[in-house]
């Protein structure tokens, strides 16, 4: 199992589902019709390290973290 | 050194006390830069979310890019309501010569903007509403979306 | 507003009451660059020469020049001997948005550097000695020798 | 009459002499042994005012300024 949280303004609850790669989380988030108006504009994050690769591995445990568009000062 | 607050930040305490920190450091430049909540379009003030592990990496990051130049970091943000014409924001340098310090200001404040966790939201009529229009998407966002 | 002190210069002073003096005018950025005695090559500290009316048109130009970008500034500047790790120099820029800020501050400092008519002494032994090989001739320098 | 007055480390006492252009103030200082480390260093100004022509008119009761390089901050 992993965790998937949402930051900021997405304003859900954490999720908790099964993947062995990002793609899979990925997949799942897709066919969510709530998360569509977010998912072009977030970067992701494992483990508090933003990651570039679909193919990320994940193991149990992790923690994937969605940020959306930023504006901090 | 990076310090969170919740709601507006003290500048003239914040200041002050850096200064005298670095104040047998030996720098010759010291460039404090402190943003201030606007009057503008009607807002009460903005609020912010802060996710701290991240933001500290980034933190860190930089701190370290600098090192090499002789030069010292330090940021205060506010977590919550910050109320026009309160400040939520202060950025420094440190660093023995000017023209570093007034290089690294720039380009520290810039990827700030770009890149730090931090989302707002304006605050009007009791409502805290995303400021999205103004919000910048990370560097490699929409992975989640790409056909990668 | 530029001002003249004699000696060190109280930075917590400066910087608190600059702000405090602009926190109603609706700036987003406030970027003070503090300039600090460095111990080197031995020397107990600096000491300066200020023709004050030439310094004064060369700051009321510079605020000139930045007032269309909506811009403010502010020096503070010593007079006569200040020791190592004391400051001697604060130069401040105020302003809406944050380029402008990041903008100003930088060319303030760079032109004050070439410029303004403020002379430099090592202190050494009790001693007061210009700091030649560190001073920049003004633009224009060596008329008198010209064969125009 | 016109003043000179040298500043900084100059540290020469001011001088007045006649002069209806800056190219006779020039002149002069040029036959000042003192005055030959700095003549080739030194900015201008006439009345506070910073000038770039030998031909810089002169009145009655003008200060000239010589302004050696400089180095704030």
């Amino acid at each position: 199992m992993v965790t998937i949280e949402f930051l900021g303004p997405i304003g859900r609850p954490i999720l908790t589902m099964e993947a062995s790669t990002l793609r899979d989380v990925a997949e799942a988030l897709k066919q969510d019709a709530e998360m569509a108006q977010w998912i072009d504009s977030c970067a992701v994050a494992v483990n508090d390290t933003l990651v570039a690769s679909l193919d990320t591995l994940l193991s149990d445990g992790d923690k994937i973290s969605l940020l959306p568009p930023v504006c901090g000062g | 050194m990076l310090e969170l607050h919740d709601g507006a930040l003290n500048v003239p305490e914040i200041l002050t006390r850096w200064y005298a920190s670095e104040s047998a450091s030996n720098y010759g430049a010291y460039i404090p830069f402190v943003g201030t909540v606007r009057d503008e379009d009607g807002i009460e003030g903005l609020s912010f979310d802060v996710y701290e592990p991240i933001l500290t990496s980034w933190f860190d990051a930089w701190s370290a890019k600098v090192a090499p130049l002789g030069a010292t970091l330090k940021m205060a943000h506010s977590r919550g309501d910050v109320l026009v014409h309160e400040s939520s924001y202060i950025a420094a340098v440190f660093s023995p010569k000017r023209r570093v310090a007034l290089e690294t200001i720039e380009q520290f404040v810039e990827d700030f903007k770009a890149s730090a966790p931090i989302w707002k939201y304006d605050l009007r009529a009791g409502e805290r509403l995303y400021a999205r229009e103004r919000s910048t998407a990370i560097a490699g966002a929409g992975l989640l979306g790409s056909e990668q």
